[in-house]
């Protein structure tokens, strides 16, 4: 019940954001969508629901785990999209003209609606349990936030969207692709259906075709990868983060990125029961190295903040990957990385939202002296700055921390240290931009910093301290759950 | 049955290889969408005859074969978009990066042999090429609506696949990929549109603006 | 308490307090006789401290405590410094495990505070004297610790009293080789230390190539007293330990003993005289070479003594 | 006794908190500060004095980390510093952002700095210590660029940041290492798993050398300290330089303390790392005119020190010399107790300086003792101290290092000789330079006439200045005079470090002890003497005449205070004999032709490891690392081709 609720609330939202005329209503329609969802799946961790069997949809401990951050920071951007809009609104270049065939509506409906639209597809990638159905939303989400990227209507939205489209649909055939090679790999009797029902899959993994499994892990990795933002198949992230607005940057970083990485995590639970783990953890190893390399590549000497933010996404993406690629108590570190790194990356990209529209720049050089100007924006950046980076006592540290226990412990020594030499060089290149931003500063000016901006960084920047101060036990335990559900154990 | 099913899939393949060689974008187009109708053909012909598959390989036909022409021909007459390819890889090369595909795609076939029997080998080996040209196709021409046009190869190829387990997927699923492959479509379609609106041709070499 | 002992000792103390000025009187001398001048009387110095101490003083304006503090200071250190040096043979009154390295801190604060005093007058000279006096001295230390290096490693003692209390004919024979080369360190930091030819000129008129004398300009009467009878003292006490080394006979009985090393003493300042006459001050820029090279030759002796 | 810790630390984070949101947060902060160290202090000299160990552990829920603390003598001996240094130097503070225009949100970070480095000298798990370690690094960082509209401060801080974290990167990489071999992060098991000398533990020993090197500013990791300091706001510079550095220290002995035996090459690497440490850091001291600058270099220096006094304990442990073992560890760990109360003096001195006369340069001041006479005089007795002259602290740990040596010297095998005698004359040579260094920083800065007109009108700083500089300096001689008995607290400390029994090492203890009375003895006389003295000149002169005049110049017409020996000039003999290390760059404009008017000299020593070797090692990875950009060339189609070749790849590489 409640499951089905949390997918057709998001649904009924976006169809009433679209009738409903007021701005008002509509904007207290959208935070409420999003409070009502956020308190559902609070009420799931209080009152865990049973998973039926044969449902396609429920929830186990990966699912929640991922739904809980899409809620959460699907409430935030909410929260901020007020701000957001109010801005937009108030700064009429950003309006234009309404003759096209798909945006026939008023620009803030619309905005609206896709995002209802976007959680909407978001919680059934966590809620689903169906290959078939997974496909369907993951290839849902890029739909859905397509528009959302190309909100700002101009040259380079416009690209960034174009590429982001091409490439996510390339990448999505491609899971396509493996699904049917799951597929072909599951057949036991010619004439009876596969079943794409995770729990069968599970099942039946141990006595699956090999090699067609072994292909179908590869095609979904690279089809699914793709959307994560694994290098070298992540370039259209950096154009789509940086066009789109902070808010949905924020969404794109936080949740769309994790529920793909869901995804894939799916595949890996099924490969995990064939016991192919051994077969998938070189790829993982490898790419998610190659997208921390890829990372410090181009967040070194990087000009554009929010870029630099999309290559961080990139980097913790890897990370996660890294992580599960190295087995054991490692794959509970790449959840804990999962979980606080969209947090705080989040977090950061709504303070470059902020930034953003008070410098009117996204170049760097352009931004000085923040923590004059703009004190509580500046402090965020500056505590965001090294909770990404990994410096306790935020939440992120601990995730890098338990991967690389792991890693020593399995005598990954080479690996491990290339891990610590991607890291630091990624902390001195975000490091000198982003404390070059916050300080210094001969300009008197003081800006009026709108409380509504603030709260949800605010609220995130919290939630990441308290997890590096101590894990709950409640998060702890959830996301031993679902390590364990990658891990065979 | 191997036989009629054989030489269509022959068919298949040379169709790929003409979407390499043609310079004209209509041509493009309507290659594309015979291609489209030739796979759905196929799928009504190997699929059961419940009606659900049928449904679903109609569904697909006529999206392939008429809706999604159509739209690519109306975005292309909206925006006056020049008619020719404009490749980035040569046509002559484009064929010989082809055959090489296609020796690629057989190898690929034969390295995985399917368990179950299908309608024919060489299913698995087409669909693999079809999806390989489609991607050639994205990454070797210009333009957007060209893009587009790979992209439905690629999902052509990636449907030819489906025959081989016709048996064995649930069609609710596959609705639910058709929707979304048309959706995709529709979006691309609208973009492009767009860009054309933007940069006055659907050169993606103008989309080049965001790099570092 | 042993009454005779201390006794002794403090015999042997009041002579160094007494006889050290006439050091300078013994090294005058030779020079003269070298000139083929007649010279100073021997008891020069004497008659200079005595005079000024019965003078007033002049003092710059520009001058604080420090200054006034310089003289004293350098003085109660070298003086603390007879207190832990063996003369003759016996153990010194202050002494212990690491007395050396405490004795090298004297005159490190002996210098500290002359040096400040040199800078407290503001004057150009007494900065060139002072940063020179610095740079000279920071390279003896270690040659003068080398040293002491050597003879810790050689008598296994680790007091100055105990160490020269040992250095006996027998040692001599055994590395003779390694007691040269530090007895050659030793002289070269002697005559560094105690500002002689080659490294410095105590009678020269020019101000622009003096080094220690430069530094005491300003002061006069008393202070200047003080000053003249710390560096008689510091030159008896640096002396006494290479006297300790090349008479390395004791307790024949009391009174030869001390009378031998008096003469010692003697010795060491017509090898001074000598040492003046026939050479010429150095250029500054070679002076650290000698005094590196005075490091490089008690770790010579060091090795040469580990590889015996 | 941990109620008491656990309070302190509290305390602090509380009033730091309060800093942060309140107005009146800073006064609340530096009382919390003060209030916190006395609580602070109570277990602390607790255990030094009876030599017990207080634990305390409560559940954390992170993972593979516990909240597990103790004070135990060595950790109560690092805390001291903390404790003792951080209300001083707060007070100070808190006088002197009053002159420089608040900051007070600077509390919360000073108050956190405090609180990190109590919680890591407690630590006794490895991520606790971790976090502890890098929230230290964060607040000092933070504390750095308090001025960070220069872009000088931004840039020091940003280098000091760099280098910490590259640091740390070590560290984590040692704690991982050791946690592998123990199969925990406690700091006890990596005792009890008992990690024996091997090459596994030579990259241990490696590790911390170098990560632990850089917070304590080891050659060639030292590059941060001589630009963080001089940014720092002056109390900042006195806690960082006096107490954080020591961290570095601390982690490092920590780390000893998990090893069964120590080879001879560690103890050869530590003292090698020490006399090059040493004497380096001296040499460039001599060349900085800027005091701050110069004080940094001194870290350099006496960390150097520091580190000869482990080396040469490490040595006789390693080698069965007990005597070297007990007396040179001790004279390492003492002298962490002086330089920090030295060093801080020292810092808050120059800060005294550069806040009432203004210029930072050396050749700009002049003459300051009249005019700030007891900041002159504390000063003085710090630079005394640093410089290793008797008879304050300074000299008395190095005593102690020159007595290891020594007895290394006459006890020990050819090659115990070969390392302590090189650790006995770099000691020797570094005490020489650090006269030459110091009496050129007190003689130019506070003695003769003032070089500039902001020197001229300086006056006396606050009293809440002043004060604590005068405890510190009189701490300084109480230190030494104390020593004897100060010596006893290591025998609690010692046992872990050189494997031998309390006993054993009180009993080599004791025979240090009767050293230190044989040295105090000596100091007395020559107090007495000096006194004396002073007695008998005034009596000798009461009654003649005392002329005051003007400097003798020599029968120069018109003496200006420009024409006095400036710090570049008292260093020149140095700098030039040096010359091939230092590569001081000399801009000369020689006065010419037959009426020359303008001269000037100017000279500028960069550090040569930032600029020989940092720099161009990370030109050439940022370079090499940028080269990669052009992958990112904004052409879909190339992008689209990227995951083709990924795809194709993989499948060839996996499914052969």
């Amino acid at each position: 019940m409640i499951i089905l609720a949390l997918l057709t609330i998001p649904f009924a939202a976006a169809g009433a954001s679209i009738l409903i005329k007021p701005d008002r209503v509509r904007r207290i329609l959208v935070i409420g969508t999003a409070a009502v969802h956020l308190s559902m799946v609070a009420g799931l961790w209080v009152h865990p629901v049973p998973a039926d069997p044969t449902a396609w949809l429920a929830v186990d401990a990966l699912g929640l785990m991922f739904l809980s951050v899409t809620s959460l920071l699907f409430f935030c951007s909410a929260l901020y999209s007020v701000f957001y809009l109010k801005r937009v609104a108030e700064n009429p270049q950003y309006e234009s003209s309404d003759d096209d065939v798909l945006f026939g509506h008023r620009l803030e409906a619309r905005f609206s609606a896709w995002l209802c639209l976007f959680l909407g597809s978001m919680s059934l990638v966590c809620l689903c349990r169906n290959f078939g159905l997974l496909w369907v939303a993951i290839e849902a989400t890029t739909l859905f936030t397509a528009p959302l990227i190309f909100f700002k209507r101009n040259r380079h939205s416009l690209e960034a969207t174009w590429k982001y489209l091409v490439l996510c649909s390339v990448g999505i055939a491609l899971a396509l692709l493996g699904n049917f090679f799951m597929t072909i790999a599951a057949v036991v009797n010619p004439d009876q259906p596969v079943s794409l029902f995770l729990p069968d899959l599970i099942r039946g993994a141990p006595s699956m075709h090999r090699v067609w499994l072994k292909a179908a892990f590869l095609l979904f990795f690279v089809g699914y990868g793709t959307k994560i933002g694994l290098a070298p198949l992540h370039n259209w992230l950096p154009d789509a983060h940086t066009e789109a607005p902070s808010l949905v940057s924020a969404l794109l970083s936080g949740a769309l990125c994790n529920c793909s990485f869901l995804a894939l995590m799916r595949v890996q639970q099924i490969m995990v029961a064939a016991g192919l783990s051994g077969f998938t953890e070189d790829v993982y190893l490898v790419i998610g190295l190659l997208s921390m390399a890829v990372a410090a590549v181009f967040i070194l000497g990087q000009g554009n903040y929010k870029r630099m933010l999309a290559y961080s996404t990139v980097e913790h993406m890897g990370i996660a990957a890294f992580g599960i690629g190295v087995g054991g108590s490692a794959i509970f570190g790449s959840m804990l990385q999962v979980v606080n790194s969209a947090v705080v990356k989040s977090m950061l990209f709504l303070v470059a939202g902020n930034i953003l529209a008070a410098y009117r720049t996204k170049t760097e050089d352009g931004v000085r002296g923040m923590l004059q100007a703009m004190p509580v924006s500046a402090g965020l950046w500056i505590a965001g700055l090294f909770a990404i980076t990994g410096a306790p006592p935020f939440g992120v540290f601990f995730g890098k921390w338990v991967i690389l226990v792991e890693t020593f412990a399995t005598g990954r020594f080479v690996a491990a240290v290339l891990f610590l030499f991607f890291l630091a060089v990624i902390f001195i290149g975000m490091s000198k931009t982003m404390l070059e931003m916050g300080f210094g500063g001969s300009q008197r000016l003081k800006m009026t910093e709108n409380p509504l901006s603030l709260a949800s960084p605010l609220i995130l920047g919290l939630i990441s301290l308290l997890l590096g101060l101590v894990v709950p036990t409640a998060v702890s335990d959830l996301l031993h759950q679902a390590a364990r559900m990658l891990s065979g154990g | 049955m191997a036989f009629p099913m054989d030489s269509l899939l022959v068919c298949v393949v040379l169709i790929d290889l003409a979407l390499l060689a043609v310079n004209r974008l209509v041509t493009l187009v309507r290659i594309a969408a015979l291609q489209g109708v030739l796979i759905g053909g196929l799928s009504l012909y190997v699929g059961g005859a419940d009606a659900a598959s049928i449904l679903t390989a109609t569904a697909s036909l006529v999206l392939k074969g008429i809706v999604f022409p159509f739209m690519l021909m109306r975005a292309m007459r909206e925006a006056s978009i020049n008619r020719e390819v404009e490749p980035y890889i040569g046509l002559n090369l484009s064929i010989i990066f082809g055959l090489a595909l296609l020796a690629l795609s057989l190898w690929l076939g034969f390295k995985l042999p399917l368990p179950v029997a299908a309608a024919s080998t060489l299913i698995v080996p087409v669909a693999l090429f079809t999806i390989l040209a489609g991607l050639f196709l994205i990454v070797g021409r210009l333009k957007a609506l060209t893009q587009i046009v790979g992209y439905l190869v690629l999902e052509n190829g990636i449907y030819t696949f489906s025959l081989a387990i016709s048996h064995q997927s649930s069609w609710i699923v596959e609705l639910g990929i058709l929707l979304d492959v048309f959706v995709a479509v529709f979006i691309m379609g609208v973009i492009t549109y767009q860009i054309n609106r933007e940069f006055d041709h659907i050169d993606t070499n103008q989309l080049s603006d965001l790099k570092d | 308490m042993i009454p005779v002992t201390t006794q002794m000792a403090l015999l042997r103390l009041a002579a160094a307090f007494v006889l050290a000025p006439l050091l300078f009187g013994v090294i005058n001398r030779t020079q003269a006789l070298f000139a083929g001048r007649k010279g100073p009387p021997l008891l020069q110095m004497y008659f200079d401290i005595a005079k000024l101490m019965r003078k007033g003083t002049v003092i710059s304006r520009t001058t604080t405590w420090v200054f006034r503090l310089g003289p004293i200071v350098g003085l109660s250190c070298v003086a603390t410094g007879c207190l832990l040096v063996p003369f003759a043979g016996l153990p010194a009154p202050i002494s212990f495990p690491g007395d050396f390295v405490v004795l090298v801190a004297l005159l490190a604060l002996m210098r500290f505070f002359t040096v400040s005093a040199a800078l407290d007058t503001g004057s150009s000279f007494e900065g060139m004297g002072a940063s020179r006096e610095v740079q000279f001295s920071a390279l003896a230390e270690p040659a003068l610790l080398v040293s002491f290096a050597v003879l810790a490693r050689q008598t296994s003692a680790l007091s100055l009293s105990e160490m020269f209390g040992q250095v006996s004919v027998i040692f001599w024979q055994q590395a003779a080789p390694s007691f040269i080369l530090v007895l050659a360190a030793l002289f070269i930091v002697f005559l560094a230390e105690n500002a002689r030819i080659p490294f410095d000129d105590p009678n020269t008129h020019l101000e622009l190539t003096m080094v220690h004398e430069v530094m005491v300009l300003d002061h006069g009467g008393p202070d200047l007293g003080f000053i003249l009878y710390g560096s008689a003292l510091k030159m008896w006490i640096l002396g006494a330990l290479i006297v300790n080394i090349v008479i390395p006979i004791h307790e024949i009985s009391v009174w030869p003993d001390i009378f031998l090393f008096i003469v010692g003493m003697l010795l060491l300042a017509v090898a001074v005289g000598v040492v003046e006459s026939v050479m010429a001050r150095l250029r500054l820029l070679h002076v650290p070479q000698l005094l590196v090279g005075a490091v490089g030759l008690a770790i010579l002796a060091l090795m040469l003594m580990l590889g015996a | 006794m941990m109620t008491f810790f656990l309070s302190s630390v509290s305390l602090l984070m509380a009033t730091g908190l309060a800093a942060l949101f309140s107005r009146k947060g800073s006064l609340i902060a530096v009382a919390g500060c003060i209030l916190a160290a006395i609580l602070g202090l109570i277990p602390v000299l607790a255990s030094l004095f009876t030599s017990a160990a207080f634990t305390l552990r409560i559940g954390w829920n992170v993972p593979f980390g516990a909240f597990s603390l103790e004070i135990d003598p060595l950790s109560a001996f690092f805390l001291l510093p903390v404790f003792l240094l951080s209300p001083l130097a707060a007070l100070y503070g808190q006088a002197y952002l009053q002159n420089q225009g608040g900051h007070a949100k600077s509390w919360f970070f000073w108050n956190s700095l405090v609180a990190s480095m109590a919680v890591l000298v407690a630590a006794r798990n490895a991520v606790l210590f971790l976090v502890a370690w890098e929230i230290m690094s964060l607040c000092s960082f933070f504390l750095v660029v308090c001025e960070h509209r220069h872009a000088e401060s931004r840039r020091a801080g940003w280098i000091y940041l760099v280098s910490t974290h590259l640091g740390t990167a070590f560290i984590v990489a040692l704690f991982l290492l050791l946690g592998n071999s123990a199969h925990s992060f406690d700091f006890n098991e990596f005792i009890r798993s008992g990690i024996v000398s091997s090459p596994a533990a030579t990259l241990l020993f490696f590790l911390s050398v170098v990560g632990f090197g850089t917070k304590a500013g080891f050659v060639p990791f030292h590059v941060w300290l001589p630009e963080a300091h001089p940014a720092a706001p002056s109390h900042v510079s006195a806690l960082m330089s006096g107490v954080m550095i020591k961290m570095g220290i601390y982690g490092l002995v920590r780390t000893l303390t998990f090893f069964n035996a120590y080879p001879f090459s560690w103890a050869a690497v530590l003292i090698a790392v020490g006399a090059l440490s040493g004497i380096l850091g001296v040499l460039f001291a001599i060349a900085q005119h800027d005091v701050k600058r110069l004080l940094a270099y001194h870290s350099v220096e006496n960390i150097g020190i520091i580190t000869l006094g482990l080396g040469t304990g490490l040595l006789g442990t390693s080698l069965q010399l007990p005597f070297v073992a007990v007396i040179g560890f001790a004279g390492g760990l003492l002298h962490v107790l002086n330089h920090a109360v030295f060093k801080s003096l020292l810092f808050l001195g120059a800060g005294a300086v550069a806040l009432r006369a203004g210029p930072r340069d050396m050749d700009r001041l002049g003459g300051l003792l009249k005019r700030m006479p007891r900041t002159g005089i504390a000063f003085f007795i710090g630079a005394a101290a640093i410089a290793g002259v008797p008879p304050l602290n300074g000299f008395v740990s190095e005593l102690l290092i020159f007595y290891a040596g020594f007895d290394g010297i006459v006890a020990g095998s050819v090659p115990v000789v070969a390392a302590t005698v090189a650790a006995v004359a770099a000691l020797g040579l570094i005490g020489g330079l650090a006269v030459a260094c110091f009496t050129k920083v007190f003689g130019i800065v506070f003695l003769g006439e003032p070089r500039s007109r902001e020197a001229e009108q300086a006056h006396e700083a606050d009293a809440l200045m002043t004060v604590p500089m005068l405890v510190l300096a009189s701490l300084c001689g109480i230190i030494a005079l104390a020593s004897p008995l100060i010596l006893r607290v290591f025998k609690g400390i010692l046992p872990g470090l050189t494997h031998l029994s309390a006993a054993e090492c009180s009993f080599r203890l004791d025979r240090a002890a009767h050293t230190l009375e044989g040295f105090l003895a000596a100091a007395a006389a020559v107090i007495v003497m000096a006194t004396a003295l002073v007695w008998a000149r005034r009596r000798l002169l009461s009654g003649r005449s005392q002329t005051v005049v003007v400097t003798w110049d020599c029968g120069y017409v018109k003496p200006s205070a420009s024409m006095q020996y400036t710090s570049s000039s008292f260093a020149q003999p140095l700098v030039d004999l040096f010359g091939s290390i230092l590569r001081t760059h000399k801009h000369l404009e020689a006065p010419a032709g037959h009426f020359p008017s303008i001269g000037s000299m100017r000279t500028h020593t960069a550090d040569i490891f930032r600029r020989l070797l940092f720099d161009p090692l990370f030109a050439a990875v940022q370079h090499a690392l940028i080269m990669g950009h052009f992958l990112q060339h904004g052409r879909i189609h190339l992008y689209v081709l990227y995951i083709a070749l990924t795809l194709l790849i993989l499948l060839a590489v996996k499914l052969q």
